[in-house]
């Protein structure tokens, strides 16, 4: 028979006021099983705590119950002190005897009783209560970041400056991402490359990372702390180890006018090539769809005109295994493509924008690389078709964002701002230009936004129609904008030489995907879901795997930053111990009774159900199981409600404990 | 001799029972099936239909208490069942088939140890039987040596007769003395005719060279082909008159609680589920070949009787379609089979 | 001084399964902020709504409760991500079983109060005990539980007084 | 009034079986085959498994074919064996439940092959199974029933269903008459009829969904449900199993039909499947669902019963 203790506490007067203490003492002594029941003026107090230390060894007491204050309150402090008189702290429980009764009632014969009735009830709990030793997970104190843009970039730099080893998987042939494309940055209008660049070169320098460029995420096995992810290393027909990046069969390559997707398409590059000149790494790839060695077998000039022999034909995708402890996905944003509308795709599209059709409408980051001095116009804003400078440019803003009816429904964040720097970009560099913008509402929260944004208006001279497109059209050489301006209420039309689409932003093609290997949840729009929107704004639910940037949701440069810090700062907390320690309230799978259904595994929003198989001794199939992860299970117990045979338990509130509490009602 | 009685006088009879206090219980209709239950009035009684559920039940419940307890601090107090207290019974319209299991039970249940419950209800009921004038394909108590008009078991046996009422005849002291008691109901016979009796429209089988199988057929592949469409519920032990499995449980909280008896059946996978986790009867056939081999068997081992009386029902509510009929058939079959071969 | 509160003939016993982040908190601040309510409820602590199975509540109303609350986080809010939500379409489900079989669903209330929601916990705990209150006992689960089936009944006056006093 | 049920087409269907049985017994491609056979009373029939191609000719489908074959291929029958491809004979609602038992875990579909049976109706109750079938006598899930083609088996006979019409939907009126009570009125007929159950688990044991190996309600650390035949305990079985089945249970109607004492359980199960229908949008059905509606959710589920 167990040996429980029992001790009421006074709190002052705060319980004993309407509690009457001594009576629940004595009552609460009659229970089967009660060794020990006294009441206190302070349990919480030090001479409280040795009372209860005390009494755990005078008495060989088994369980304890302390009826206090909210189990929120104190029950880390009574389990640390029964673990200090050498009981595991699982065997002590509260009942909560002030916020749930002396505070809440005055009649004090009423308050008594339903007190009596309280710890009564976790008296039977505390009788099922089991010895639960606490779990330590082992930590591999190396982490991989997916996606090399500015957020990915800025996670890797902070893991690894903290001395932990850094894997940094980028899909293109160079770092840099999006950020690297920019012409300038608001609210400063500093040039993006010139604080872009240096931080692609720490990366590359940096001992404690490797970078993978030209790379992409296979597999994600394992849980936190001890992920094995494989990595698909593409094949890049140049030897990293020998190329020097001199350059050499960029410019001997006969093949030059392949249209350059970081210059969105408006320069050309040739089939061996970095995307742009300041690429990290500065190793080129080959094109193998346009590279006439690969489509025909012959040329092959590139490998005669390379000194140190770095060029190989011949080489294929390797796969590389790396062991991990936490991940940071970073995989950015695309912008929303209005021609195109993506398959199965709520989202309707915007054909009506003439985007794809009309040479000179164009979106934001095009702009971006027409204003960008590295870019293939040398900074000139020249129209696509004919290249002459536009003087009269119409910027449309919200095209895919804020428009329910169209599938999307979130703000993009960034457009309001880029325009306005747009609209500043484009009166620096074309003095007789004029600048129209067709907004809803202007969104500039920020420090010094809302001041940028004004500046365009104000000194930049940018028109701002507020109201929507409804439809252009080309005409002769100049494309028609008719819109209506819902401040003034007149219908608007204006004959422009360009046009620039704010563009949603979006999560890159293939998130989903991603997220599938990962094991982490996504929205409706593909967007990563971090596991509490408040809280725990940077941690995916999935336990180990953080988030930062654009994958999220929409962000601009700093937010992405402090994101990919605060990320690196989840990692480093968690690299922070060797080994990583919960609570043992976890779910547990009693294989007997397990049929294997896997509803369990079907409402678990941890993803830490898996399936195991049970074997013979001679290694015959009998069945297969579900097996939770301690490391990676929430502890919510979902699970042990939805299992029909009952056979998934969550220590600390097993159905044991639970029905022992209804009983003793 | 007064043997006759009306089925007017006789449902006087019932209805003066249960005014002097004593549970009536006959077949009666509970949400549209018909079972033995005690009755607040004879008009009540639906006596030409086979209960669902045999007649054991008023000697062997499906459910009672044996032991209460109770735990304050730290004591615990025990209390027995009183068997004074269980209630004076007539058992009515018992067809011959419910009625000669009844003992067959006393048998066991008054073997080593004398099962105080089951006694002392059997010595507190009057069993008033009925000759049996309806037979189905399931029916087969002339298989198993009895037949539609056997009183035994009985202690007053009524025979149907044309045109209403029944003859009776008494079988023992209780009879004899529920006769006496109520002189002004019963009348001379009159030249009424019985009722023709029912015909089980199954075949026979020799119980002697069934069990001569059995002894020697306790591994035999005959049993997977018998009973691996056995889907192990308890339904064929529960309505038969004869089962009589029951498994002790504890019920209640911490604080007091029942000790009870409640029918069991060895078609379950838990009857025979060892506490270490084995199970020596690990698969439903085996299960199954303990109650063929318990009724024709062991229990004719032990006390020289068939634990079985054709009733039928469980051939009738098997999920499956199991039926003991069939198998009994098929077993005779072989026997045959066998002997022929040692002759040749 | 306080009023005189009125004395009832009935008090039902109430039994409330909550989760620990969001209602069992919610009543906390209910005591420290010294809100009063009747003292009739019965708090069962759960990790999440998630963890509650339909059969505690059946139990519960078996114990003798008179009516059972259930509460936990508000959607979207819930500490373990989707337990609440699976919670609710149990539930859901369940109460609908529970109303088929002539369970009275005014004893069976659900609810969504926060841990910033100490008056909302007082608003449901004090309206589920007086409607409770003016229902009267749970009679049938109680009845339930005293009956036998006919062959097993003896006659015990003890249990007939038992049966007499709901 | 009574009106005859057309089951001409069995013959056909029963001689299209046996054919297709014998073919795929003996070119291997199944190692046994769950069927339904002749029995020994007028007009029975009962469960089967061959694994000979001679066996073939044993199959049979009549209106007293009433059984699920599913069970057979659970967890809770480790008699069956379960290795190689197992042939299986079933009816459109038996096939649901096969689609259920896939989603599950429970079964592979690569694993079957099924023998489509093109089904008019069965009989309600087999207790005396020489019984025309008419609209009095048909099984109550027959009445409701969409699914007399199996769809997606590997072999269907190739017969036409007569239609039935002007069935009474059986179910749905007595659900109906139910829901109008008041709920003292429906605690009292449910008890009435509870007070029956002499807890044999009939229910359970043909339940294609019951193939928990260990029962929650044969489990007594804690004890979560009385398993003492009293009217508590009954009750509370009860309402477990209809719990435990909602969303899962396919509609066979086994429960109901086996039940010793006749407890209309499928009512319940009817009942969920109607409230599951309306609340969430679930039925049962031939496809495969990775999730059933208990264990999945959506952000707007209904919530009018919270406060």
């Amino acid at each position: 028979m167990s040996r429980i203790g029992v001790f009421i506490c006074h709190c002052g007067e705060n319980i004993s006021r309407t509690v009457d203490v001594e009576r629940v003492a004595a009552q609460v002594g009659k229970l089967p099983g009660v060794a020990f029941s006294t009441d206190y003026k302070y349990m919480c107090s030090d001479p409280g705590q040795n009372l209860l230390k005390k009494a755990i060894q005078e008495q060989k007491l088994s369980h304890i119950v302390v009826a206090a204050c909210s189990p929120r309150m104190h029950e880390r402090t009574f389990r640390k002190a029964v673990e200090a008189a050498g009981l595991n702290p699982f065997l002590c429980e509260m009942a909560n005897i002030r916020e749930h009764c002396s505070w809440v009632h005055e009649d004090k014969e009423e308050a008594t009783a339903k007190a009596i009735e309280i710890v009564g009830m976790m008296v039977e709990r505390v009788k099922k209560n089991r010895v639960l030793p606490t779990i330590t997970v082992p930590v591999t104190k190396r982490s991989l970041v997916i996606g090399g843009g500015i957020a990915g970039i800025q996670a890797a730099l902070d893991i690894a400056d903290c001395g932990h080893e850094v894997i940094l998987v980028e899909r293109e042939p160079s770092i840099g991402g999006h950020m690297a494309q920019l012409s300038e940055t608001f609210p400063t209008l500093d040039c993006s490359q010139c604080i872009m660049t240096p931080k692609m070169v720490d990366v590359a320098n940096h001992p404690k990372i490797t970078l993978y460029t030209w790379s992409e995420v296979e597999l994600v096995e394992g849980y936190i702390g001890n992920f094995q992810v494989t990595i698909r290393r593409k094949a890049r027909s140049v030897d990293e180890d020998k190329c020097t990046g001199c350059g050499v069969c960029m410019e001997k390559c006969p093949i030059k006018k392949i249209p350059n997707k970081f210059d969105c398409n408006l320069g050309m590059r040739p089939a061996i090539y970095v995307p742009f000149p300041q690429a990290v790494p500065n190793t080129p790839v080959i094109d193998r769809a346009n590279c006439t060695k690969f489509k025909t077998g012959k040329c092959g000039l590139c490998q005669k005109v390379c000194g140190p022999g770095a060029i190989d034909y011949e080489q294929e995708d390797t796969l590389v295994v790396e062991p991990v402890g936490a991940i940071v996905v970073a995989t950015g944003f695309d912008l929303y493509t209005i021609d195109e509308k993506p398959k199965g795709s709520a989202i309707k599209g915007y054909g009506e924008f003439g985007h794809g059709k009309i040479p000179d409408v164009i979106d934001g980051m095009t702009f971006e690389r027409l204003a960008s001095a590295s870019g293939p116009t040398g900074g000139k804003i020249l129209r696509p078709s004919d290249g002459k400078e536009p003087k009269q440019i119409v910027f449309i803003q919200c095209i895919g964002s804020r428009a329910r009816e169209k599938g999307i429904s979130y703000c993009s964040k960034v457009c309001c701002m880029y325009t306005a720097k747009h609209t500043m970009l484009y009166h620096h560099k074309v003095h007789d230009g004029q600048a129209y913008v067709f907004f809803m509402d202007a969104r500039t929260p920020g420090k010094n936004y809302d001041e940028f944004w004004r500046r365009s208006i104000e000194e930049e001279e940018a028109v701002y129609i507020r109201g929507m497109v409804s439809r252009l059209y080309q005409k002769g050489d100049k494309i028609v904008v008719m819109g209506s301006d819902i401040a003034v209420g007149v219908q608007v039309e204006i004959e422009a030489d360009m046009v620039v689409l704010a563009t949603a932003v979006q999560p890159q093609k293939g998130a989903d995907s991603l997220a599938q290997k990962l094991g982490i949840s996504y929205d409706k729009y593909n967007f990563y879901s971090e596991a509490h929107a408040k809280l725990r704004p940077v941690e995916c639910a999935t336990a180990g795997i953080y988030l930062a940037g654009a994958c999220q949701g929409p962000k601009d440069i700093p937010d992405a930053v402090s994101q990919a810090s605060a990320a690196a700062a989840k990692v480093m907390t968690l690299f922070a111990k060797d080994k990583l320690e919960r609570e043992p309230i976890v779910a547990r799978v009693k294989e007997g009774g397990c049929v294997g259904c896997f509803a369990c595994k079907k409402v678990c929003a941890y993803g830490a159900v898996e399936e195991k198989e049970i074997r013979d001794r001679q290694g015959n199939l009998i069945k297969v199981v579900a097996y939770v992860n301690p490391g990676v299970c929430g502890g919510c117990g979902t699970c042990q409600a939805t299992c029909p045979s009952k056979s998934v338990e969550l220590d600390g509130y097993t159905d044991e404990q639970i029905v022992a509490m209804i009983e003793a009602l | 001799m007064q043997n006759y009685i009306s089925q007017q006088n006789f449902n006087a009879l019932l209805d003066s029972l249960i005014s002097q206090g004593k549970r009536v219980v006959a077949p009666r209709t509970n949400a549209g099936t018909v079972l033995y239950e005690p009755l607040a009035n004879a008009a009540d009684m639906v006596i030409d239909q086979l209960p669902r559920r045999s007649g054991k039940e008023a000697f062997f419940p499906l459910c009672e208490d044996i032991m209460t307890y109770q735990k304050e601090g730290q004591k615990i107090e025990l209390q027995d069942i009183d068997p004074t207290r269980f209630l004076e019974t007539v058992l009515v319209g018992v067809r011959p088939c419910d009625a000669a299991a009844i003992p067959v039970l006393d048998a066991v249940f008054s073997w080593d140890y004398k099962d105080e419950f089951f006694l002392e209800r059997r010595k507190k009921t009057t069993i008033i039987g009925l000759a049996c004038t309806q037979a189905d394909d399931a029916c087969f108590c002339t298989a198993v040596g009895l037949t539609p008009a056997d009183p035994k078991g009985a202690d007053l046996f009524l025979t149907p007769l044309e045109g209403g009422g029944y003859a009776c005849e008494t079988q023992s002291e209780k009879g004899e003395a529920l006769v006496a008691n109520n002189k002004e109901l019963f009348a001379e016979p009159n030249g009424y005719k019985p009722l023709p009796l029912a015909e089980p429209q199954t075949g026979k089988f020799d119980l002697k060279k069934v069990k001569a199988w059995l002894d020697e057929h306790f591994e035999d592949p005959a049993w997977d082909s018998i009973a691996t469409r056995c889907v192990g519920c308890g339904a064929c032990a529960f309505v038969c008159p004869a089962c009589h499995c029951f498994d002790i449980v504890d019920e209640g909280t911490e604080k007091q609680g029942k000790r009870r008896k409640n029918w069991d059946a060895c078609g379950f996978w838990k009857f025979t589920h060892h506490a270490s986790g084995h199970n020596p009867r690990d698969q439903q056939p085996k299960r199954y070949r303990n109650r063929i081999m318990h009724k024709f068997k062991y229990y004719d081992d032990k006390f020289g009787q068939t634990l079985c009386t054709g009733c039928g029902r469980c051939i009738r509510l098997c999920p499956v379609g199991i039926d003991i009929a069939d198998i009994l058939q098929d077993i005779d079959k072989i026997e045959v089979k066998v002997k022929v071969e040692e002759n040749s | 001084m306080h009023p005189e509160k009125p004395k009832h003939d009935f008090e039902p016993k109430i039994i409330a399964f909550v989760c620990t982040w969001c209602t069992y908190a919610g009543a906390d601040l209910a005591g420290t902020s010294r809100m009063q309510y009747p003292p009739n409820v019965r708090v069962l602590k759960f990790p999440c709504t998630g963890r509650i199975d339909p059969v505690f509540i059946l139990k519960a109303f078996q114990q003798g409760a008179d009516g059972v609350l259930v509460s936990g986080c508000h959607p979207g809010d819930c500490h373990y991500i989707a337990g609440n939500f699976h919670a609710r379409r149990r539930f859901a489900a369940f109460r609908k079983l529970l109303e088929f079989v002539g369970v009275d669903l005014n004893r069976l209330q659900f609810s969504w109060v926060s841990a910033a929601e100490g008056g909302k916990w007082v608003e449901v705990v004090t309206e589920l005990t007086e409607k409770v209150r003016s229902m009267g006992p749970m009679v049938e689960f109680k009845e339930l539980a005293l009956e036998e089936q006919w062959s097993g009944a003896i006659d015990t006056p003890e249990l007939k007084e038992a049966y007499e006093q709901i | 009034m009574t009106q005859p049920i057309d089951t001409s087409i069995y013959a056909a269907v029963t001689a299209a079986i046996q054919g297709e049985a014998k073919r795929i017994l003996s070119e291997g491609q199944v190692t046994a085959i769950v069927g339904y056979a002749a029995a020994r009373r007028k007009g029975s029939a009962q469960p089967i498994v061959i694994s000979q191609p001679d066996d073939a000719q044993k199959l049979i489908f009549t209106p007293a074919c009433v059984n699920n074959l599913a069970v057979y291929l659970t967890k809770a029958k480790k008699e069956i064996p379960k290795t190689g491809k197992i042939g299986i004979v079933v009816k459109g609602c038996d096939l649901k439940a096969l689609a259920g038992l896939m989603g599950e875990s429970q079964l592979k579909r690569e694993n079957l092959y099924l023998i489509g049976v093109p089904c008019a109706g069965v009989l309600g109750s087999t207790i005396q199974p020489d019984t025309e079938l008419t609209s009095d006598s048909i099984a109550p899930k027959c009445t409701e029933c969409n699914e007399r083609m199996p769809p997606e088996c590997d072999f269907v006979p190739a017969v036409q269903v007569p239609v039935n019409q002007g069935l009474e939907k059986k179910y749905a009126a007595e659900i109906a008459r139910l829901e109008a009570l008041t709920p003292q009125e429906r605690w009292a007929y449910w008890k009435e009829q509870f007070s029956k159950c002499i807890k044999c688990y009939a229910c359970r044991q043909v339940c294609p969904f019951c193939f928990c190996e260990q029962c929650l309600c044969d489990r007594n650390k804690p004890q979560m449900v009385e398993t003492t035949p009293r009217p508590a305990g009954n009750f509370a079985w009860h309402i477990v199993r209809a719990m435990h089945l909602a969303g899962r249970c396919a509609g066979c109607a086994e429960c109901e039909r086996v039940c010793p004492m006749d407890i209309p359980l499928n009512l319940l199960n009817r009942k969920m499947a109607k409230e599951l229908k309306e609340l969430f949008e679930h039925e049962a059905g031939f496809e495969v669902q990775e999730k059933g509606p208990l264990n999945s959710f959506t952000d707007k589920d209904d919530q009018s019963f919270i406060k």
